[in-house]
């Protein structure tokens, strides 16, 4: 007797963003400058999200974009910056404005917080945040004895995302994520963002079969039960690189740099970029395959 | 005409109608014939069977690690968790690292299958020893996984293989897996967000619970074991089981596909 | 210029057991009856250790081996038992006649003490341990509230071993372990052990040239500076498997079941399987190459 | 006759002869021409120094991540963390996850670099914000991992491109990293077991620490670089400079095999 169908998982790019209210606390995979959901992020512009709380571990384009369409009202990480090509200046303008409250957390200390969620805690214990700033303005943290030794610890809150989205090469429509045999930080981290949240939304490069599942079974660190929604984006991290499949697009990164030095010129670029393109796929075609084609990484064949 | 059911096809389907789809169900590998047949065989050919029924998005996680084993090219159950056969059985995702793929205390696992040497009125189970914890009459394997079954499992089958007054006892010399010590509202004040044993399976009856009581009660009683075989075989009073029935039947289609499709060589079942 | 010699840390397993003294905490890796550092095991027995307390997650026949021998005073496990080879009769013994102490936790609580030690933390929180008596039988257990909710958390304590022992397939002389690609959960342990101390003894199957480690970079998983020793010992998980090298010896464990019968039989095992033979290799001269030959298990050869 | 040492050289060196064999020495991976090479670049050109000299067990986390990468077939330092070239360049240990080989909160990483945009008379540092935290002239990066590098870290190198009023402050507007407020007993009220910075290192300068009292001061100025010019470029005021000696120079031997194997193509240290 063959099984009944599974339940399919997989949604468009416009439904999954509708998934994310305004207000929410969204967590964004990807670490830095590197396999960013970005495609999720413009399609959030693209439908005027507003008041946001975005919660990571180090981010980039992605608050930059969001922060520069007035998507957002809150950040809490380490670190928001362009690594090599600079600083966010979207970013920048907000907070100096006023517009956009940031809350400082140690790099380590944000991956602590989804292991805390990660581990149903409310917190997690630090003893290394005694006389930083970090502590100074965030009166979330508080301090309490350890119930051992009764040493004065620390405890910061954990991340507490209402959704979180992150960037895969290989999913299923169940959900089942395939993460390459090769990977690296970033993609530790959407695995334990993946395991943090109830609500997880994951882009992916390509929909695979049951079959591409089972061959690669020891990879699957985020398996079907634990994802709420799948949908198909290939080049969804573009212009972030997606470790095996493409690399950094550093040509539109430039100009997206330059776009970023006044509001006008950004909104401009988002016009021309996020809200002009019908979909993703108008925007993949703006790009032209000649650039894209340029940018594949092969990861290993190995 | 189709032979009437086993045992132990009739306690897969009553377990199997009792998932819903979508769920994820956690097995250890459990030895010995009759602790690996209550413990791991039957709740396998159950799950199997619910995803061919009403349950097709059911997760199975088999030794707690396996997704979704493919048991089609084995001849016998593992009979060791962390082995070589298991590194190559076919599945759809191995947990390798805890944590690992499924959260434990997020609650990821929505039900397990637990065994242990005593049970008591209130649902809770002991694996650590008979007699005083500091110099014990037996001493036995530990609480291992019972804890987190009894907690951070969303619920919990206990499958006794046996049915003696040595294992169904007015209270357990250990509580290693937590049941309702006073009630639902006596799991509140220990600070358990949700879980707890919701079936006692046996090979005489399946015991169920008043939960806001806190008391395991007779839910039904297997074909061919009396009333007072039952009671004679349980350290506590069961009270007046006169209106208890017998254990429900599986259907026709139940047991064609049971036995044709789930365990057609009697490899998660065998013939003991 | 050609660089300076490196540090050795391979040492001999005499020497490496001496580095156990009476009394100490000693956490073996493996994880109930899979890999566990045997070969060890049976040079502490030889020298005669004494007053050791035990660590683990799930022990089989290590505990069992060193309770037999009088070695141990204390374990803190959730498990002791052999699986398939059922109960551990020399464990069993000891405790009901009161010469063994045993501290129990539940089986994820124990990974979890090993990781309060990953991060240099002195407890543990856990909202599941209300109404079970491994609070009961353990005051090092405490509850306080949570810095952040206030509601009642339980505490334990970090596991805090003194050393630490796994067996892996391979390490360098400096003590770069490496972990095979297609490791389980066992394999997991012994990392997460690797990095819950810093006295770490490996005992390897093989001891394998730089070239060797740079080729396996992605599995080094414990790197020199984890590592204080390390000594080779082909088979040195026998009786038990190593994953990716040979199976279970389940006749020799036969065989050991039922020694464990009664504390004559098992001084005799003793005396024919641990102290009798001079060395490790005269323990494998024993069991003979044809009976090692089967055990093999390939691995993988993709 | 040899060429007399650059300055970038003679970083390289002062820096090389203060590590330990067996150390483990953490770099991150810093963009823009004077960063990379102050943060990343003379780092790195030191740590191999180091491992030519007297410290042939020490181990390079290159970006944090990659153990003892092997240089020798690119062509110029990575620009990127996490890249495909940063995972196809052969080391001997990657670190592809957190908590990873480095265990950090027990202190396995002897050093780290580290830079900022503000540093003060105590050896806080800041990346954070220019003025008020609400409300900032200038908005920066954030900590990032400056507050475990300061803490966790067993000693910090802080490693400043550029020296100029604006970088050296009385009092950095938010502290990123600790250094010595109070001195050591300073740090131990604060509830922080160890590390802290050990060198300043600056275009002009070097400045260590009494670490009793919890203040930076000047341990070397470079050749070339007068007393009036090192104050002028501080926002703070040096003391008596008189008796500070110059930079130490790189031996003969040292140069040698900086030049020709350590770093023979200016990969790590390019000529800007």
């Amino acid at each position: 007797m063959s099984k009944a169908p599974l339940v399919s998982k997989l949604i468009s790019l416009p439904e999954a963003a509708r998934r994310v209210p305004n207000g929410a606390r969204l967590a964004l995979g990807g670490f830095a400058v590197y396999q960013k959901p970005m495609a999720f992020v413009r399609e959030l512009i693209r439908q005027n999200r507003r008041g946001l709380t975005v919660i990571g571990s180090a981010n980039s384009f992605d608050v930059d974009m969001l922060a520069g369409a007035g998507c957002l009202s809150r950040v809490e990480t380490s670190y928001v910056g362009l690594e090599k090509h600079g600083l966010a200046r979207n970013f920048r303008r907000a907070v100096e404005g006023g517009r956009l409250k940031v809350v400082d957390y140690p790099e380590m200390a944000c991956w602590d917080r989804f292991r805390a969620n990660q581990d149903n805690f409310d917190f997690w214990p630090a003893k290394f945040l005694g006389g930083n700033d970090v502590v100074t303005y965030n009166d979330e943290i508080k301090t309490f004895p350890c119930p051992i030794t009764g040493r004065t610890l620390h405890a910061f809150p954990a991340a507490n995302p209402d959704v979180v989205v992150i960037h895969a090469i290989a999913a299923d429509e169940q959900g089942n994520v395939v993460i390459p045999a090769r990977r690296l930080l970033p993609q530790s981290g959407d695995v334990l963002m993946g395991r943090s949240c109830e609500h997880v939304i994951v882009t992916a490069e390509k929909i695979v079969p049951k079959s591409f599942i089972k061959r690669h079974a020891r990879f699957v660190e985020l398996p079907s039960y634990r994802i709420s929604a799948v949908v198909e984006v290939p080049w969804g991290s573009h212009p972030t690189p997606t470790l095996g499949r493409y690399l950094s697009d550093d040509g539109h990164l430039d100009s997206y740099v330059e776009a970023s030095a006044t509001d006008t010129a950004f909104a401009a670029y988002l016009d021309e970029w996020v809200r002009r393109p019908a979909d993703h796929f108008a925007y993949l075609d703006k790009l032209g395959s000649a650039q894209l084609s340029r940018l594949t990484d092969l990861g290993s064949l190995a | 005409m189709t032979a009437p059911a086993t045992l132990n096809e009739t306690l897969a389907v009553v377990l199997a109608r009792s998932f819903a789809d979508g769920e994820v169900g956690f097995t250890g590998l459990l030895t010995g014939a009759a602790a690996a047949l209550f413990g791991t065989g039957i709740p396998l050919a159950a799950m199997e069977l619910a995803k061919r029924l009403h349950a097709p998005n059911l997760t199975i996680l088999l030794a707690g690690c396996y997704h979704n084993p493919d048991f089609s090219e084995i001849d016998r159950l593992p009979d060791s968790e962390h082995s070589a056969m298991l590194r190559d059985l076919p599945c759809e995702a191995q947990m390798v690292d805890y944590p690992g793929q499924f959260v434990l205390k997020r609650g990821d696992v929505s039900f397990g299958f637990s065994s242990a040497v005593q049970v008591d009125r209130v649902g809770n189970i002991n694996s650590v020893c008979v007699g005083p914890h500091d110099r014990p009459k037996v001493r036995l394997v530990g609480p291992i996984l019972q804890p987190e079954h009894m907690t951070l499992f969303r619920r919990e089958y206990v499958m006794m293989p046996h049915h003696d007054r040595r294992n169904f006892v007015q209270k357990v010399d250990y509580v290693s897996g937590v049941g309702y010590p006073g009630g639902l509202e006596g799991r509140k004040k220990l600070g358990l967000d949700w879980g707890g044993p919701c079936l006692v399976v046996t090979p005489k009856c399946i015991f169920d619970f008043d939960r806001e009581a806190g008391l395991m009660k007779v839910r039904s009683i297997h074909r061919g074991v009396t009333r007072q075989d039952l009671q004679d075989a349980t350290g506590f009073d069961l009270g007046d089981l006169s209106a208890v029935p017998e254990t429900e039947h599986p259907s026709e289609s139940e047991l064609e596909i049971l036995r044709h499709h789930v365990d057609p060589r009697g490899v998660l079942m065998p013939a003991l």
